[in-house]
């Protein structure tokens, strides 16, 4: 009797470090896209206009953020799709910073990559048709890192490139809230 | 079936405890020290390793470290051989009282010691995060200071036990002798690191 | 005699200080005249304790305290070596599973039963369970069980290290195994080149919980070779000079200093990789002035010695063997030992022929390749050495010797492939394909893994007391040879035909089918075989015939022990004059006496010619070394999570550590019994 | 015996490995260099075999031996310490050999080695090669920028001219390797590499990627073309033709598909707007003869397939699987067969 219980809080111990290991470390190479929508309510106007309680966050969420090899794979991205001419490696230039905490459109993932996916005023461009959603949501998991967002056991310490400033592995990890602080 | 003894000769008269090559911890310190001498000595080839292939050293546009604070540590940790080499042979004379009185001042010198440490890493001038030059002088001085701050744990420990009355236990000389001659060890090794760290890349 | 004992014991105290007075110095001379002739006495009519009241004694002080919390606490050099053994087979179990199924992805071209990403996670557990947790853990193991008995002493040098190194073995292995169960397993060969290991290339845990196990194995075998090492230098019995150790004796000798010299590389490394990729250094990243060939060199500066570190063991395996089976001691003794010497000295000069498609400068290239193949003559000597043996001797063909035989026919294949990869220009071509897979596996299994099971067979009925079936040894043996030669014979083919390492699978139409259906084939009955190989020690283990202490009739001291040992091995320490005493003395043998019976002692004689030196007061069982091994696994474990943990973790290490060193009061009643 | 048994079937096995189609085989000899690795292995591979010979020889005698002779140098005979005087001569004759054997061997290496370095001398074409995860880049270099060739998985060489390749890797570690031609070479990044090839005969060859280099390193191939030299100029001139602007309407639809989506952010079509350099160059892509770093065979079926869902027939490659729908995956296939 009381073995067997043992043995069920013991089994039922691994099946939820399986799945905590899963979701960090899972490489999807997804052979189905995820549907094409955005995520609901995070359209430029709803996050621009603020106020009100932020809409659900999206499912996909779960599927990118913390994971390494998707954070990793936008970290990729990031590079080859030039994002460093605007955005430079998170300090900002042309475009704004990504590694502050500030998110003018919502810091969320969801948010993040809505943004990447319609683009902004003022020269961000949207990516939805040239890049996969599956690409947009990666991308969205590595700028969310610039900033010290999800856990730092998912994330790279550096890139084989310059160095370039203290490692993500380091950085403190803060809360992200909207300039308008009514998100979140 | 166990043969039948033929007793050759009685042991019963031989000692518990020597100094030296005849004591079993002597062995294994020894030992130890090879190990760590061998990482020391990979550690070294890879700092060439990396110096090899670089025009200068350090890489242009980093200057190299500030030398005072290492300085003062190279002085001292060779001062500090004085008092280990005075407890070292009043272990071997058994003369607790002398152990008893200097092994104190081994434990303040090391934790000077160590004080000076951390101004050697704020002088290093370098990051490890900045390039392989400073991850390996950041490592070459990490991995010395473990070697301190060990001995010196091991040092304060074999100090209250001295001020037991185990101390009259000759073994217990013997940790002492032993520990001593560990730290002959810890100073010899600082000595090829405080010239890499702080004058090869001034050549 | 007991106050005498205690008075010399005070003499040491006075000899020690300066200006001993007169008085003094004539009682000691009174005392030493009286110990003469008390010596003189005993040498004629033995000591007062013996027999059955003699063993009753020394039980009592040897035997380690009953129930779970005595189990972990023991430091009893057998049982953690029978530990070592047992958990090391488990793990071979474990990664020939992974081989089995490895062969079946790649039975067939365009396979599709195990998906590219699980496979590269099955090839790298494999590599790294076969070479970080069984090969030489194994190896370890059997040393730290028997070599203590072939010198004739009671116990290891520092029997909590001992512990220590295996409680460190196992948490590495679990820890491995563990995250696999977790599905974060390493996928980066057991090799982890950066930057494919490094922070990009590798997202997620998985490398740092191989660089980690890396950590944890290499404190293990450190700590075990330190101790074999003064082990083997300072507790031989008396008069075993150097020149009379026995030839497995030297083996682990070289090993443990091989281990010493070399593990440290592939820590360091694995330290480098791991701050790589925690912290931001850029050791091995090219753009900020790091090399990624860096990792290359000291990985291989470990990973060549390495395979001798497996290898050398397995030739004293063979010399044991040889000896007992063809009746005569090893030709040419002095010779095998240079061998091992210089094979353990050159060892150390090949690394760079693991890189030779580098493309470093190809003059400096000619001295590796001369250097790889100038260790095919120590090892051609050995092998000449064994078979004069067998021609000089009567050999009989029992298990273990089958398993030499299986092993001479083996191994010069895999050697001799080395020599043709040893060459630059056919390496190019046969780096990184299954030719190489071939060679190294002619060389491990056929030149470690068949002696093991020889010597495994050989000493079995030592540590069990029961002997192993013949018949059934027999067929395992035929399995396992022809079933290993129908598997890595063909790779040869594959590599040649263009099968480059470490594929999940390769397209049809380059002629790679038979030789990988063959090899599938075969995979599958050396699995059988070593499957049976566990059944015969499981069975025999409670079947087998009741062994006698000299099954075989071998000369070595292991064998004037009883079957299993007591805990303190030998009731009177032995004292030996050839290189084969059991063979030499015939009828009594001879001891001395003079070591405590109601305390822990053991006899430290000089390093070169055996002469007795000390008597060593051995630490009781203690808990402090798993304590520690859990303490440091805690730090190991969680230093991959943040670095602030070596901080942290590092003070119960520390704490662990000096209750374990605490010493234990000297036991002063009245009369400390000796005999 | 059994090691005679394992000697006996080796012979036949090697045989028909020889007779196996050399399209990837260190056996091909179809390059200078792979002429002297062959020359060479079968000089060690005799010399081996003779050793070992030797060694199951004195095994054999060891064993029969031992049947024979009375009461040999054993414990029983009580002249266990005491051995047969043939013994010493014995070892020393066997050092002898051994070493003897050993120098011959390291001095034919040293020799083929030497004579490599010659042969990589005198280049005459000018080749780079580029490893990424999971795929190669190759460029013609040209003193002519305007006859620079970039083009991806596959290399058309000149028989009997001898091309020196460039390696260079955007990522991790990998090697280059065409077995019929030549040995292998690493890719390391930051590092400059290069490997000779001397092809000796006109004919199609596989390489392969031989340093594991991640989740796909066992779909890494190239294939290399070896032709005549006419041959090889005409097919360098119609390579540097910029894609054909399609007619057929279905064709048109994919070409605006290809050139304006997703596909354009990644791949380069010489001749359109299609500009990415993070994947392969596809000016010509239906005139290769493989798809995808020769993970199937080009084909329509094979291009649908791959277009449709790289994911499932490559898991983990950079490729993401788009998700057209089916009127723009007939679109997208139609235009890239116009790709000849």
């Amino acid at each position: 009797m009381s073995s067997r219980f043992r043995a069920s809080c013991l089994a039922a111990a691994v099946l939820v470090a399986v799945l905590v290991a899963c979701d960090r470390e899972e490489r999807r190479s997804r052979s189905k896209p995820i549907g094409e929508n955005v995520p609901a309510g995070a359209t430029p106007d709803t996050i621009y206009a603020g106020g009100g309680p932020g809409p659900a966050l999206d499912p996909r969420a779960a599927l990118y953020d913390n994971n390494a090899p998707a954070i990793a794979d936008g970290q990729q991205l990031y590079m080859r799709m030039n994002c460093v001419g605007c955005h430079s490696h998170g300090g900002g230039g042309m475009g704004p910073a990504l590694m502050d905490d500030e998110w003018r459109y919502g810091g969320r993932i969801d948010q993040v990559a809505s943004t990447i996916a319609e683009g902004r005023p003022n020269g961000m461009p949207a990516w939805r048709g040239r890049l996969t959603d599956d690409q947009i949501w990666k991308l969205a998991a590595y700028v969310r890192t610039l900033s010290g967002q999800p856990s730092k056991d998912s994330v790279a310490s550096r890139a084989d490139a310059m160095s370039a400033g203290a490692p993500q592995t380091l950085t403190p990890r803060e809360p992200a809230h909207t300039s308008d602080s009514a998100q979140q | 079936m166990i043969r039948e003894p033929r007793f050759t000769d009685d042991l019963s008269d031989l000692p518990t405890h020597k100094f030296g090559p005849s004591s079993l911890t002597w062995w294994g310190i020894i030992g130890f020290m090879l190990i760590e001498g061998a990482a020391f000595a990979l550690a070294f080839a890879a700092y060439f390793f990396l110096m090899g292939h670089e025009q200068g050293w350090p890489p242009e546009g980093r200057q190299a470290p500030n030398v005072l604070a290492g300085t003062l540590f190279t002085l001292l940790i060779l001062l500090s051989e004085i008092p280990n080499t005075i407890v070292k042979e009043a272990a071997r004379k058994a003369d607790v009282p002398t152990v008893r009185a200097v092994m104190p001042m081994i434990v303040a010198i090391g934790a000077v010691l160590l004080i000076i440490r951390v101004f050697e890493f704020n002088s290093l001038n370098v990051r490890w995060t900045d390039d392989a030059y400073g991850s390996i002088i950041w490592a070459l001085l990490v991995l010395h200071t473990t070697h301190i701050l060990t001995d010196w744990i091991d040092t304060i420990v074999l100090w209250l036990l001295m001020r037991t009355r185990l101390a009259y236990e000759g073994r217990r000389l013997v940790d002492v002798d032993e520990n001593a001659l560990y730290w002959r060890y810890v100073w010899l090794t600082w000595i090829p690191v405080y010239l890499m760290i702080y004058w090869v890349p001034r050549l | 005699m007991s106050d005498a004992i205690r008075r010399s014991d005070l003499l040491e105290g006075w000899r020690r200080r300066a200006g001993a007075n007169e008085a003094e110095r004539r009682a000691h001379e009174e005392e030493e005249r009286r110990l003469a002739e008390l010596r003189k006495k005993i040498a004629r009519d033995g000591p007062k304790l013996k027999g059955a009241k003699l063993e009753a004694r020394l039980m009592r002080s040897w035997e380690r305290p009953r129930g779970i919390v005595g189990w972990l606490a023991t430091v009893d050099h057998k049982e953690i070596g029978r530990r070592y053994i047992v958990t090391a087979l488990v793990f071979l179990a474990l990664g020939g599973l992974l081989a089995v199924l490895m062969r079946l992805q790649l039975s067939r071209p365009d396979n599709n039963l195990i998906g590219a990403a699980r496979f590269n996670e099955l090839f790298t557990m494999h590599g790294t369970t076969m070479m970080f947790l069984f090969a030489v853990p194994v190896m370890e193991g059997v040393a730290v069980y028997i070599i203590p008995l072939m010198l004739g002493t009671r116990s290891t040098a520092f029997p909590r290290l001992n512990a220590f190194s295996y409680f460190m073995y196992l948490f590495g292995g679990l820890l491995l195994w563990g995250a696999f169960a977790l599905n974060i397993a390493p996928d980066v060969g057991w090799f982890a080149y950066t930057p494919l290991s490094g922070p990009q290339f590798s997202p997620g845990k998985r490398s740092d919980i191989w660089a980690q196990m890396v950590t944890f194995t290499e404190v293990s075998a450190l700590s075990a070779a330190v101790v074999l090492v003064t082990t083997i230098l300072k507790c031989r019995a008396p008069g075993m000079t150097l020149a009379r150790m026995p030839l497995f004796a030297w083996a682990m000798l070289v090993v443990g200093v091989m281990i010493i010299f070399s593990m440290p590389s592939v820590a360091l490394a694995s330290s480098m990789l791991i701050s790589d990729r925690l912290v931001g250094t850029h050791f091995f990243n090219q753009w900020e002035h790091g090399d990624a060939l860096l990792w290359q060199h000291l990985f291989w500066f470990f990973g060549h010695p390495e395979v001798y570190i497996i290898f050398l063991p397995a030739t004293g395996f063979v010399s044991v063997i040889c000896e007992t089976f063809c009746r005569r001691p090893v030709f040419g003794y002095p010779v095998v030992v240079l061998a091992l010497v210089s094979t353990g000295i050159l060892a150390f000069g090949l690394w760079v022929h693991h890189m030779f498609a580098t493309g470093l400068p190809r003059v400096g290239y000619s001295f590796y390749t001369a250097a790889s193949m100038t260790v095919a003559i120590p090892t051609g000597l050995q092998i000449f050495c064994w078979l004069a043996t067998m021609w000089d001797g009567r050999p009989r063909f029992q298990v273990p010797m089958l398993y030499v035989v299986g092993f001479i026919v083996t191994f010069v294949i895999g050697g001799l492939t080395g020599v043709i990869i040893a060459s630059v220009p056919l390496d190019l071509q046969l780096h990184d394909t299954y030719f190489i897979v071939a060679h190294f596996h002619y060389v491990l299994i056929g030149g470690a893994v068949f002696p093991l099971l020889g010597i495994l067979t050989y000493w079995f009925p030592k540590i069990t007391g029961r002997m192993m079936s013949e018949g059934l040894g027999k067929i395992t043996f035929w399995m396992i040879f022809l079933g290993f030669q129908l598997a890595f014979f063909p790779m040869h083919i594959a590599g040649l035909s263009g099968m480059p390492r470490r594929v999940y699978t390769y397209p049809a139409g380059l002629g790679l089918e038979l030789p990988n259906l063959l090899s599938s084939i075969g995979g599958l009955v050396v699995a059988t075989a070593v499957l049976l190989f566990v059944i015969n020690g499981v069975v025999s283990l409670y079947r087998g015939a009741v062994a006698p202490d000299n099954p075989w009739d071998a000369a070595s001291l292991e064998w004037a022990a009883r079957s299993p040992p007591p805990p303190y091995n030998f009731a009177h320490i032995p004292v030996v004059a050839s290189r084969t005493p059991l063979w030499d003395e015939k009828g009594e043998l001879p001891v001395v006496t003079g070591l405590r019976v109601d305390d822990k002692e053991m006899l430290t004689t000089t390093v070169v010619a055996a002469t007795p030196e000390m008597r060593e007061p051995l630490p009781a069982a203690s808990l402090w070394p798993l304590i520690a091994a859990l303490a440091t696994a805690v730090l190991f474990i969680s230093s991959i999570f943040s670095p602030w943990a070596v901080a942290v973790g590092a003070v119960p290490v520390a704490i662990a550590l000096i209750a374990w060193f605490w010493p234990k009061e000297i036991k002063r009643e009245p009369e400390p019994v000796i005999t | 015996m059994t090691s005679r048994r394992a000697a006996a079937a080796s012979l036949p096995l090697l045989l028909c490995a020889c007779q196996y189609q050399t399209y990837q085989s260190a056996l091909g000899d179809a390059g200078v260099e792979d002429r002297q690795f062959l020359i060479l292995f079968w000089i060690f591979f005799a010399i081996c075999a003779a050793m070992y010979a030797l060694v199951i020889a004195f095994l054999v005698a060891a064993i029969v031996r031992r049947r024979r002779a009375g009461n040999a140098n054993v414990v029983e005979s009580g002249r266990h310490h005491e051995s047969h005087p043939l013994m010493r001569t014995g070892l020393v004759c066997w050092t002898v050999l051994v070493s003897t054997g050993l120098a011959a061997l390291a001095i034919a290496s040293f020799i083929a080695d030497r004579s490599m370095a010659k042969a990589a001398a005198r280049e005459q074409l000018s080749i780079t090669v580029t490893a990424n995860q999971w795929w190669w880049d190759v460029r013609y270099n040209s003193s002519d920028p305007s006859k620079t060739l970039r083009t991806a998985n596959e290399l058309h060489l000149p028989v009997g001219v001898p091309v020196r390749i460039q390696l260079r890797s955007n990522d991790v570690i990998h090697s280059f390797w065409v077995p019929s031609l030549a040995g292998k070479q690493d890719l390391i990044p930051g590092r400059d590499t290069d490997v000779t090839i001397v092809p000796k005969r006109t004919g199609i060859f596989r390489g392969q990627c031989a340093e594991f280099c991640g989740v796909q390193h066992a779909h890494m191939a190239l294939v290399v073309n070896v032709v005549s030299y006419g041959d090889f100029v005409r097919w360098w001139e119609h390579q540097l033709q910029p894609a054909a602007t399609p007619r057929m309407p279905l064709a048109q639809a994919g070409y605006n598909y290809v050139t304006q989506r997703e596909c354009a952010m990644c791949h380069t079509i010489a001749g359109t707007p299609a500009s990415g350099r993070v994947g392969p160059d596809l000016t010509h892509l239906a005139s290769r003869r493989s798809l995808a770093a020769g993970t199937t065979p080009m084909g329509k079926g094979n291009l649908y397939g791959w277009v449709a869902d790289p994911q499932s027939m490559k898991p983990g490659s950079k490729m993401p699987t788009v998700g057209l729908e089916p009127d723009e995956l007939h679109a997208v296939v139609a235009y890239l067969e116009t790709l000849k």
